[in-house]
């Protein structure tokens, strides 16, 4: 799963694959992460203005 | 309040999620995980130093050599010994096997005397000098009350020092009834003794044989010496030789002989005699051999000519003239062809009538005493001890008949006819046994009409068992004096049955006795003291061990340096001085075995009518049928076509079992004159119509849970039939009738 | 009690009412953690399972459950990426059905392991060229993508709405969920593909075997197609299951059908991609392996030919059929007759694919090998069924699920007559408490 | 011919000699501390890393056969090295492709049990830990400290005894040699064998009598070029490493699976 366990080779099929894995990952991470910090500064404004 | 629970549960779950996130959880995850890779209750072998020990397996009479890996003072591993005349690092199945019988939970851990009623299995534990002053008693008692001959022994064997030393213990005990368990080999020995004129074992020397004709010999199912058989069968591979297998059955050896030749069962004589009729008229023969080194050719001939037409012999035996002729002739033609006899592992004798034409045939084509050929081992010289001094007690005793009936005037050349001793005791005509020692032996299981042995076993007041292992026999014993197993002990372990020269096999002790238990030989020597006089007199040596040693004089040295003694300067004997006759010669018709009277099939139990079928018995080599059962591992190889759960398996030809309405898999009642089973069914193709085959070796009531109560003892279902020359037991079958269950 | 958790505008029935249908269900729920314990402790000997059964009741649980909570994935891509609004009506439940269908999958992966304590070996160690590899991976991920979707659902329960954090929070995840839903699309894209590759690359079994692209044999395609095509047949059989029990209408009509026509396509473009693939199976793969099509469908008490059939003409042409017609859409019961028999189909597929492989010889001399569960595997295998209608009940209960239930089912206007409510049987009449009250 | 560096480790077994005896499961089982249990007659839940097969021609009697076929591990090699149906499944790499002699191992503390390697086995010669090994009192006192015994819920097989080969490579070492003779590395197996049925040695090797035997074609993923060999499921691709030699037509011809009218002859590998 990370380059420094020793099933890891540099070739291509792990590249690819834990590339696809960790882009994945990221964009949900950052994604979960910008929610988060927004809601928070949204509450601490008191910005109540949406409502669904 | 609401504002103290929402701060409580945010303190749970953030709690909860922090101790999630934290690095306990994956150190607890890991841990767990490490956790399983070592759980405590899956074992650590210890490693330790390793080392190998060169002994000889004596599971079976086969005297393989065995290699013992050691870690430390456990034995981890049985293999094979390199460069053994006999197994050259192959091993059987069952002597790999060997440490679940060493370690297992079988053995007897200390001498025990029963408790309450026979068979019950109650025990109580008691000292070895308990034991042997018990034996002793009972033993002095007979004795003195001149009944020294109602003791006996049923011992494996009759040859090496431990049966000798039972052997001269009764000798000078004063009692003749040392019975051996039987076998082809004393078919063999009273074959030679008649048509040859000597006291010896047969020998075959197959490496060098080109044409085998096995009637009905499993060849690789266990006959003989079984891994010096596996490698005859791979050395005819490699060199072209041939086998034609006879026999109703399509056996492992039938499927790995070159030809099959299915016949009906019993007739195998008739065919012998058949294919002796083919080569006398193409006369085929061994000309010089007949003219020269034979008697009574021209008589035995004329017999042969008269009686065994391909013709006839094919009404007989089912198998068509031309085959019968082109076998003759492939056999007589062939430069180094061999023929021999003894169903399955020749674990019954069978007819002599039958062994003798066998035998016929070898002396037609001349190979007798020949490479390639059959040859009369002499026994052993080793054993030269002092002959003992009877004394009077001992000399009545002696001279009393055989409860069995061997060398009986009716027969007289018998050595040996366990097969006989439950019919004695349970008829009580001659006299009673009050005494009797098993060594060597399961005579519970292994012989025929377990009921009647039972029942002939429950006469004898006082049975004591020498066994290593609980088994049928020991449970039904008075007294159990447990041998050490067979990797604990020293013991020479004399040359196997059908080997040409002489190897005698050292077993050695590869382990320390892992329990209280005394070495038989020890246990005689002890007795012997115990009673005093004359008997102590015939055992001077302190210790079995010494015996032994002193017994094997120079050879010891050879045999612990190399594991066994082989005759260095093993030569072959020429036909001027191979017979003993009266004549001189080989005889053809000799007059005891009734040759020259028509051949009369052996008469099986049970009648057409009410037992339309005939069972067989089968021999395979994963399922050991002698003194001990199969082990755990050599269960787990048993197919699931022969054994599922507890029931066992009968094979049946596809049409007969269509005629029964019988399916693959089904349950079946299967009923002898002589007992009764459940079975399941196995279509197999290779079985002749009108036969129902079942394996011998299921069916224990003792051992472990991994062997006990499952299948049945083909023993439950046949009883023995007494041979008219022999009086050996010459069933190779018996009928029986098939229902569904 | 609990009528402060309830949202706004709906009626559900008491609370003892629904505790009585937890504690029912939940009793199944027990016996099935039982069944687990017993798994987890006494080790895998509890199964019917044996060498040859290596995968077996489990599994196919896990496939067809992935293939069926493929709803959710499909769903969101159109509601998000493609923007069809009329499954607003529907986009919660589909996200709940799923969560509900890949937690279970995951819980079923946990006992079926021999080792459940070393799962995560097949993180740590991966083997990237194993498609089960592939499987847990993207599985996993996309369980946290179905979480990340539910997530803004529960925030919407009345009283966790009214913390500020997290009524925005739910708010924002709203704002950028097509982010979410489209890496959502990506992941379950590779695992429902890689759950057929794990069949399909069995080189060994002829069975099984597949040809393919790349490293992706065609079941990986085959896969992630129909549970794209029949996980929506799931949510709109679960959507009709969840309105007969309520007796309730809860989603709209317009939003049902547009699933249903999408399905209906996507079967038919599936069915035909799959007859395609069985025939070149079966008139090239196969023989050129030595083997022909009906030896994997003779000589055993089972798996005939009419399994084949089955999949492919009654549980497959004939839902396409029906689902793509305006007609068999709306007519109720031919609907439920096709998405049953989607549903059907697709598990049968996934049965095939994996016990089928299993019971199929493959060395000549070799024999079928039949096999039936164990109380054990079935009671595990209905634990999640349990779990899932408890998770339903209360989310339906708690959460807005259906924005459109308060819509179709205005209180104003029945405010004298007595209800009957939610999903205790239905039978069991309930004095109404009006939400909020 | 200079044969290359690596090591291709492989059996044949002579069918023709095989008796069916059963001496390789067992000595198999005794050298790699293999488990039992009251019960082996359900052949689907014993444990036999050898196991040996009893095949028949099918023939009414009397023209029937019988002919044994002993099975380990095949230690495939697949497409290409390490290529095997097993090591490409398994998801945690516990079981793996040793490229130094080919030979395919199982590491059974890395194995969670997730038993896809068995499914991808078409030889069957994967077994699962159903239960937790247990010897009856004393008897473990027989295990050897070479092989660990496995514990409950993980995958084993048949390793070509693979801690005999680093035994002797370790002997080899401490005496200053760097390669292993022919008989220095022999499976348990083999050495049981009665009949010398079973040839064990490096199939890169011309020099051994494993090569001699089968005279393997490496254009063709070691194909057997000696008509008499064959290996088991030949065109599935997997390439064993365990060839089978036998005189009898049917019996060649049970090894893998023809059409009705195809002869054997015609061998076609798939995906080669």
């Amino acid at each position: 799963m990370f380059p420094f366990s020793f099933e890891w080779i540099w070739d291509m099929d792990h590249v690819v694959f834990m590339g696809g894995l960790w882009y994945a990952l990221t964009i949900l991470g950052i994604g979960m992460t910008y929610c988060i910090i927004k809601a928070a500064i949204d509450a601490c404004r008191g910005n109540d203005e949406h409502h669904h | 309040m609401k504002i103290d629970r929402r701060s409580f549960l945010s303190f749970l779950i953030g709690g909860a999620a922090g101790t999630t996130l934290s690095p306990l959880t994956w150190k607890l995850m890991d841990d767990s995980a490490i956790w399983t890779q070592m759980w405590p209750w899956t074992p650590v072998p210890e490693d330790g130093e390793a080392s190998y020990v060169n002994s000889a397996c004596s599971l079976c009479s086969g005297g393989c050599g065995i290699t013992v890996r050691k870690i430390d003072d456990r034995a981890v591993k049985i293999e094979g010994m390199k460069g053994h005349p006999l197994n050259n690092g192959g091993l059987c199945i069952l002597g790999l096997s060997g440490l679940q019988l060493l370690y297992g939970p079988t053995r007897v851990w200390t001498p025990l005397k029963r408790v309450g009623k026979r068979g019950r299995g109650r025990w109580e534990k008691i000292s070895w000098k308990g034991a042997v002053s018990e034996v002793a008693e009972t033993l002095g008692d007979l004795r003195k009350k001149g009944q020294s001959h109602t003791a006996g022994i049923i011992s494996g064997s009759d040859r090496g020092t431990v049966p000798r030393l039972f052997d001269r213990f009764l000798t000078v005990y004063g009692s003749p009834n040392l019975m051996r368990t039987s076998s082809i080999i004393d078919s063999y020995e009273l074959t030679l003794h008649l048509m040859q004129g000597v006291q010896a074992l047969p020998g075959f020397d197959f490496e060098n044989a080109d044409f085998i004709l096995s009637f009905g010999s499993g060849i690789v199912d266990g006959w003989g010496s079984p891994v010096r058989m596996f490698r005859a069968n791979s050395t005819w591979c490699n060199t072209g030789g041939k086998v034609v297998q006879i026999e109703p059955r399509l056996s492992n050896t039938a499927a790995k002989s070159d030809k099959w030749i299915p016949i009906n069962p019993g007739t195998e004589t008739a065919l012998a005699l058949g294919i002796a009729h083919v080569i006398i008229k193409e006369s085929l023969y061994d000309a010089e051999f007949i003219n020269y080194y034979s008697e009574g050719f021209e008589d035995w001939k004329r017999f042969v000519l008269d009686e065994y037409g391909p013709d006839s012999v094919a009404t007989i035996t089912g198998i068509d003239s031309a085959t019968i002729i082109a076998l003759a002739s492939s056999f007589a033609r062939a430069s180094k062809p061999l023929a021999i006899c003894g169903r399955g592992q020749g674990t019954t004798p069978g007819s002599l009538n039958e062994c003798t034409a066998v035998h016929a045939l070898n002396a037609l084509v001349g190979n007798i005493n020949k490479k390639g050929g059959i040859f009369a081992v002499a026994e052993p010289d080793y054993i030269n001890w002092p002959e003992v001094e009877m004394d009077a007690r001992a000399a009545v005793g002696m001279q009393k008949d055989r409860l069995d009936g061997a060398g009986s005037k009716k027969y007289p050349f018998s050595r040996h006819l366990l097969n006989r001793l439950p019919q004695a005791i349970n008829s009580g005509e001659k006299y009673p046994l009050k005494a009797l020692f098993v060594a060597g032996a399961n005579p519970l299981y292994t012989m025929s009409d377990s009921k009647a042995v039972k029942k002939a076993f429950d006469k004898v007041p006082f049975v004591v068992s020498f066994s290593s292992y609980m088994d049928e026999t020991a449970q039904n014993a008075d007294l159990i004096l447990p041998n050490h197993a067979y990797l604990e002990r020293y013991e020479d372990i004399p040359t196997p049955a059908g080997m040409p020269k002489p190897v005698i096999g050292l077993s050695r002790p590869v382990v320390k006795p892992l329990f209280n238990t005394k070495h038989t030989g020890d246990v005689i020597i002890l007795l012997a003291k115990a009673m005093g006089g004359n008997i102590a007199d015939a055992f001077a040596w302190n210790s079995y061990d010494e015996c032994l040693k002193e017994t094997l004089g120079y050879k010891w040295r050879v045999m612990v340096e190399k594991g066994f003694w082989s005759h260095p300067d093993f030569f072959v004997q020429t036909h001027e001085e191979s017979f003993d006759t009266v004549s001189g010669k080989f005889e053809f018709a000799p007059k005891e075995t009734g040759s020259l009277k028509q051949f009369k099939p052996v008469k099986i139990e049970g009648d057409k009518t009410n037992y339309p079928l005939l069972l067989i018995p089968y021999d395979s080599i994963r399922l050991a049928n002698g003194v001990v059962g199969d082990p755990p591992f050599v269960m787990k190889s048993v197919d699931d076509t022969v054994l599922k759960g507890t029931d066992v398996f009968i094979e049946l030809n596809p049409k007969t079992a269509g005629e029964h309405g019988l399916r693959e898999g089904q349950l079946a009642m299967l009923s002898t004159p002589v007992g009764k089973a459940r079975v399941k069914v196995h279509l197999f193709d290779g079985i002749m119509p009108g036969l129902v085959a079942l394996p011998r070796g299921l069916g224990h009531t003792a051992f472990d849970d991994y062997l006990a109560g499952k299948g049945i003892n083909f023993n439950e279902l046949i009883g023995p039939v007494e041979d008219s020359v022999s009086g050996l037991d010459a069933a190779w079958g018996i009928r029986v009738k098939l229902a569904k269950a | 009690m609990d009528s402060a958790l309830i949202p706004r505008g709906v009626k559900r029935c008491s609370l003892w009412q629904f505790l009585l249908f937890i504690s029912v269900v939940g009793a199944v729920l027990l016996w099935g953690v039982y069944a687990m314990l017993l798994c987890w402790i006494k080790g895998l000997n509890q199964t019917n399972m044996n060498d040859y059964y290596g995968f077996a009741i489990w599994i196919w649980a896990d496939l067809a459950v992935i293939a069926v909570g493929g709803g959710a994935f499909f769903t969101g891509l159109l509601r998000y990426i493609f923007g069809k609004d009329e499954l607003k009506s529907i986009i919660n439940y589909a996200v709940l059905i799923g969560f509900i269908c890949y937690s279970s999958a995951l819980l079923i992966l946990a006992y079926d392991i021999g080792q459940p304590l070393r799962g995560w070996f097949i993180f740590w160690h991966a083997n990237v060229h194993s498609m089960l590899t592939e499987v847990a991976f993207c599985l996993s991920c996309y369980f946290g993508v179905l979480t990340i979707e539910f997530i803004p659902l529960i925030l919407e329960n009345r009283q966790i709405d009214r913390v500020p954090f997290f009524h925005h929070l739910s708010h924002n995840m709203h704002e950028i969920m097509a982010v979410f839903a489209a890496t959502g699309v990506f992941l379950s894209f590779f695992h429902q593909g890689s759950l057929g590759g794990v069949a399909g690359v069995l080189f060994g079994r002829p069975f099984a075997f597949r040809e393919g692209i790349l490293i992706w044999p065609w079941t990986f395609f085959l896969f992630t197609w129909s549970a794209a095509a029949c996980g929506p047949c799931f949510t709109i059989l679960i959507t009709k299951i969840t309105e007969t029990v309520t007796r309730k209408k809860l989603v709209k009509d317009s939003a049902i059908e547009l699933l249903a026509k999408i399905s209906g396509w996507m079967i038919l473009t599936y069915i035909i991609a799959k007859t395609i693939d069985t025939w070149y199976w079966a008139t090239v793969t196969a023989p050129s392996l030595g083997q022909t099509l009906m030896d994997f469908y003779s000589n055993n008490p089972l798996y005939g030919i009419w399994i084949l059939f089955a999949e492919i003409v009654i549980c497959g042409f004939v839902p396409a059929a029906i689902l793509i017609t305006k007609k068999g859409r709306k007519n109720s019961v031919a609907l439920w007759i096709a998405v049953i028999l989607a549903v059907v189909g697709v598990c049968i597929n996934r049965w095939v694919m994996v016990l089928q492989v299993m019971a199929v010889p493959v060395m000549s001399f070799d024999y079928w090998a039949m096999y039936f569960p164990s109380w054990q595997e079935i009671a595990t295998t209905i634990l999640p069924v349990a779990y899932g209608i408890i998770l339903v009940g209360l989310a339906h209960r708690y959460l807005p699920v259906f924005p459109d239930e308060s819509e179709l089912n205005p209180i104003e206007t029945l405010p004298a007559e007595e209800e009957e409510t939610v999903e205790p049987p239905v039978d069991l009449e309930q004095e109404l408490k009006p939400a909020g009250a | 011919m200079k044969h290359k560096k690596a090591k291709k480790y492989g059996m044949v077994i002579n069918l023709d000699k095989c008796t069916g005896c059963g001496s390789c499961m067992v000595a198999c089982m005794a050298e790699n501390n293999v488990p039992f249990r009251k019960d082996e007659s359900d052949k689907l839940l014993s444990i036999t890393w050898m196991r040996v097969y009893k095949l028949t021609n099918g023939k009414p009697f009397p023209n029937t056969d019988i002919c044994y076929l002993p099975r380990p591990c095949m230690h495939c090699e697949g497409q290409h090295e390490g290529h095997s149906p097993c090591v490409t499944v398994c998801p945690a790499v516990a079981t793996d492709y040793n490229i130094e002699t080919g030979i395919v191992s199982q590491i059974y503390t890395r194995c969670f049990g997730c038993r896809y390697c068995m499914a991808s086995c078409p030889y069957k010669a994967r077994y699962f830990n159903w239960w937790d090994p247990v010897w009856p009192d004393g008897m473990e006192k027989y295990l050897s400290p070479n092989v660990s015994p496995r514990m409950r819920g993980v995958v084993e097989k048949c390793s070509f005894c693979f801690h005999r080969y680093q035994m002797a490579k370790e002997k080899a070492f401490m005496e200053g040699r760097r390669k292993l003779k022919e008989d220095e590395y022999q499976t348990a197996c083999t050495q049981a064998c009665p009949a010398g049925a079973i040839t064990f040695g490096d199939l890169n090797n011309p020099n051994h009598a494993v090569y001699r035997m089968v005279k393997p074609d490496p254009k063709h993923h070691g194909r057997p070029t000696n008509p008499n060999a064959f290996r088991l499921l030949e065109r599935l691709g997997t390439n064993p490493k365990v060839y089978y030699l036998s005189s009898r037509e049917w019996v060649r011809r049970v090894g893998d699976n023809y059409l009705k009218n195809e002869s054997i002859a015609k061998k076609t590998v798939h995906q080669g």
